[in-house]
């Protein structure tokens, strides 16, 4: 199964860290680009609550600074899921993927809602903990097969990759990216700001279909 | 392929027609034309338009840009037999437009919307694993590939059932008025769409059009092959009139059941999966 | 090698179960992000275990990415329980305060640092810097600290391009990045050593 | 608004319905790669599409404003 998400059409080889783009990396590349540049150009809504048992309604403002910080980290989060969207080694894409884990946690740290925060300590801690397997699997590709790029792992010469270590990486991906999952419970995407929330749900949602590549291939 | 593009848009909308019609007449009701969502979008196209004041402005607009430019994007995909990895990778990020539609407006409709949507991407996301059993299958993610091998050795319909009822699943919980379309529940108003209306609107019924085509010729092509233009279109209006009757006949679930039936089905596809993997593979 | 790796990586996993079971059973959340750097360090075994130079390299991106999170969630702590005002004062030790011994110490480090240099170097100076620190209390010229950090970092990285495009002059590149490291390393620690809080007593 | 809304949607579809078509007479004599059609295609269409249900019925600034009694 070589060829999953198309040919690679381009490959980078910067020393070891090489970067390569297919139809299906340079898709997911491009939307995380996409949703990047909309987080930059937009300004935050202004989040309407109805007031119980009357006419009356709120808007939420999100004050300069607080807008300034969460854009910052979504910005954060576009480029570290964009990197984790090209990358073709194994261990920068668990790094890439830790990242948008931290920028996902601070993208909604900075909203002084005690609810949303203390969705963000937890989630936090889940993303801390999901650490453990992700560089846990990168470490066993490295141990049994002796190579952490994808191009050599698809050609297929290399011994096969432990089940175990692609197990691994896909719980560490759940468990970083979890907004998506977490959303059931979470306060997160309540908060306003919606061009910097969504990136949150984009990234993870971008991580996760990238790994599905990844444990395809080797 | 331009030409084909609109055609698809509008055979989409053609489809949503339909199945509206078919759920009115099982639930003996006259029900609207078969062309009314073509109507519709073209009577949302020509209201004057603007954005919400409590809107975010760029994101409000912008994703409805997003909205069609993925789904034509799957289109091409679709026709030129690419990767069934980047067609099951947009439906995804769909999830990802209903959110951004649902949340850019400030509205709370919207943002229950937008939240229902991503609350169901959680156990849709593991439907992937259906994919990975075609690929088991076949050897490969290439849609030519798929169809090529479909000739050789018959419709995967038969070879992989339970990935065929996964995908039907898939199929159902993006129909309108299905068991599954909590997003759109009536308590939200219109759910994630309710603030986007005029041009925004019909740009969205676009999407939704393309969507639709998109979705039923690729799960014809994955499970039945090549087939004529034809018997392609009849095809997608038997699957859409089997979907109407799905929808007619079921209620709408809650949001918690809806996720827990889902998840319920991943859990299968996953035992399924190991045992294709244990028995498929030497 | 392959038993003695199995043996190994079994021993990791086993700790970083215990670490996750006594996760599980924890209820405070600080005490569940002390843990969890614990758990951390399980990672980090599982990686070293590959007793390569590419293992090195492996796990310093992890170890900072680990103590990024690290940094960002005690802050969220921080805030989460409202514990903004602290004032903070040196180590209240009078033995250590009026003695000359910590400046004595301090130096000692600083100049084995400099003589080690490169990352363990700064390791090493970083602790004299922040012993003293403690000692004595500072007044805070933090920016100063920061900037020098920066750039010392930017001549690290200065040194890695050299390193690729000019390869002749890899002398200066290895001096450059061996004291940029250092200076880098030192700034940094001695900065998470010494930032206690909001205001300082 | 005065009609800008009017000018500048109507100059947007009229430039994504340009792009859309000349990317695809282009490919069909085999001048252009199809990446770059498909490229052109996906970033036109919606613009055009969108561009062009604003313009549809977009306010031209000459509207008599009826009293509705509020």
């Amino acid at each position: 199964m070589g060829s999953l998400g198309g040919i690679p059409l381009y490959v980078l080889e910067f020393g070891d860290e090489l970067v390569y783009f297919s139809p299906y990396t340079i898709t997911l590349f491009l939307l995380a680009l996409t949703f990047t540049l909309l987080a930059i150009v937009s300004r935050p809504e202004r989040q309407v609550d109805v007031a119980f048992g009357g006419d009356a309604y709120t808007t939420k403002i999100i004050s300069v600074d607080e807008m300034r910080f969460r854009r910052f980290m979504a910005i954060a989060c576009g480029l570290a899921s964009m990197g984790a969207m090209v990358t073709g080694d194994v261990f920068n894409f668990t790094l890439f993927t830790a990242m948008v884990g931290i920028t996902n946690v601070g993208i909604v740290a900075a909203v002084k809602s005690p609810h949303v925060q203390d969705a963000a300590y937890q989630y936090g801690l889940v993303a801390l903990s999901a650490t453990v397997p992700l560089f846990g699997a990168a470490a066993l590709y490295a141990a049994a097969t002796g190579s952490l790029s994808m191009i050599e792992l698809a050609k297929g010469t290399l011994p096969a990759v432990p089940l175990v270590a692609k197990a691994l990486l896909v719980i560490g991906v759940v468990g970083e990216g979890m907004a998506p999952f977490y959303a059931a419970k979470a306060e997160m995407f309540r908060a306003p700001g919606a061009p910097y929330v969504i990136m949150c749900s984009l990234s993870s949602l971008l991580i996760f279909l990238r790994v599905a590549e990844v444990v395809m291939i080797g | 392929m331009i030409a084909e593009l609109v055609l698809a848009m509008l055979f989409g909308l053609l489809l949503l027609g339909i199945h509206r019609k078919v759920i009115a007449r099982i639930q003996r009701r006259p029900g609207p034309p078969v062309w009314q969502e073509i109507l519709h979008a073209a009577k949302f196209s020509f209201k004057t338009t603007w954005v919400p004041a409590t809107a975010s402005g760029a994101l409000f607009a912008g994703i409805v840009l997003v909205a069609v430019g993925i789904w034509t994007a799957a289109f091409f995909v679709m026709m030129t037999g690419g990767s069934l990895l980047i067609i099951f990778g947009i439906y995804m990020l769909h999830k990802i437009v209903e959110h951004a539609f649902g949340l850019s407006s400030g509205s709370p409709y919207g943002k229950f919307g937008g939240v229902r949507s991503v609350i169901s991407a959680a156990s849709e996301i593991p439907l992937f694993v259906s994919v990975a059993v075609i690929g088991l299958f076949t050897g490969s993610l290439e849609l030519t590939e798929i169809t090529a091998w479909e000739a050789v050795h018959g419709p995967l319909f038969f070879t992989a059932f339970p990935a065929v009822v996964a995908m039907y699943l898939v199929l159902l919980s993006k129909m309108p008025f299905g068991p599954f379309s909590i997003v759109e529940s009536k308590e939200l108003v219109s759910g994630y769409k309710t603030e986007h209306f005029g041009a925004w609107r019909a740009g969205l019924e676009v999407c939704n059009g393309l969507k639709t085509t998109v979705l039923l010729a690729t799960f014809l092509l994955v499970f039945a092959g090549q087939l004529p233009v034809l018997w392609m279109v009849i095809g997608m209006i038997l699957l859409t009139v089997s979907l109407s009757f799905a929808c007619a006949v079921t209620p709408m679930l809650s949001p918690f059941d809806s996720v827990t039936i889902q998840s319920l089905v991943t859990a299968l596809m996953l035992v399924y999966a190991g045992i294709v993997f244990t028995g498929v593979l030497p | 090698m392959w038993g003695e790796y199995s043996t190994g990586l079994l021993l990791v996993l086993v700790a970083a179960v215990i670490g996750f079971v006594a996760l599980a059973v924890e209820t405070d959340d600080l005490h569940r992000l002390l843990l969890l750097d614990l758990v951390e360090i399980a990672a980090l075994g599982i990686i070293a275990l590959l007793g390569s130079d590419l293992a090195e390299a492996l796990i310093l991106p992890g170890l900072t990415v680990g103590i990024a999170e690290l940094l960002a969630l005690s802050q969220i702590y921080v805030t989460k329980e409202n514990l903004k005002d602290r004032p903070v004062r040196g180590l209240n030790i009078e033995v250590i305060q009026k003695a000359d011994a910590p400046a004595v110490l301090s130096a000692f480090l600083v100049v084995y640092g400099l003589i080690l240099s490169g990352f363990t170097g700064g390791g090493v100076a970083a602790l004299g810097l922040v012993f003293f620190f403690a000692s004595r209390g500072y007044k805070e010229d933090l920016e100063m600290l920061e900037m020098a950090g920066g750039i010392s970092w930017a001549v690290w990285i200065l040194a890695f391009f050299v390193f690729m495009f000019l390869p002749q002059y890899w002398f200066i590149a290895l001096m450059c990045a061996g004291v940029g490291i250092l200076i880098k390393v030192m700034v940094k620690l001695s900065l998470s050593g010494t930032v206690w809080g909001e205001r300082h007593g | 608004m005065t009609g800008r809304i009017k000018r500048v949607a109507g100059r947007l579809a009229a430039c994504g319905i340009v792009a859309c078509g000349a990317a695809a007479a282009l490919y069909l004599y085999g001048m252009l790669p199809f990446w770059a059609y498909a490229a052109v295609t996906v970033l036109g269409f919606p613009a055009a599409v969108v561009a062009l249900f604003l313009w549809w019925m977009a306010d031209e600034g000459k509207e008599d404003i009826p009293f509705i009694g509020y």
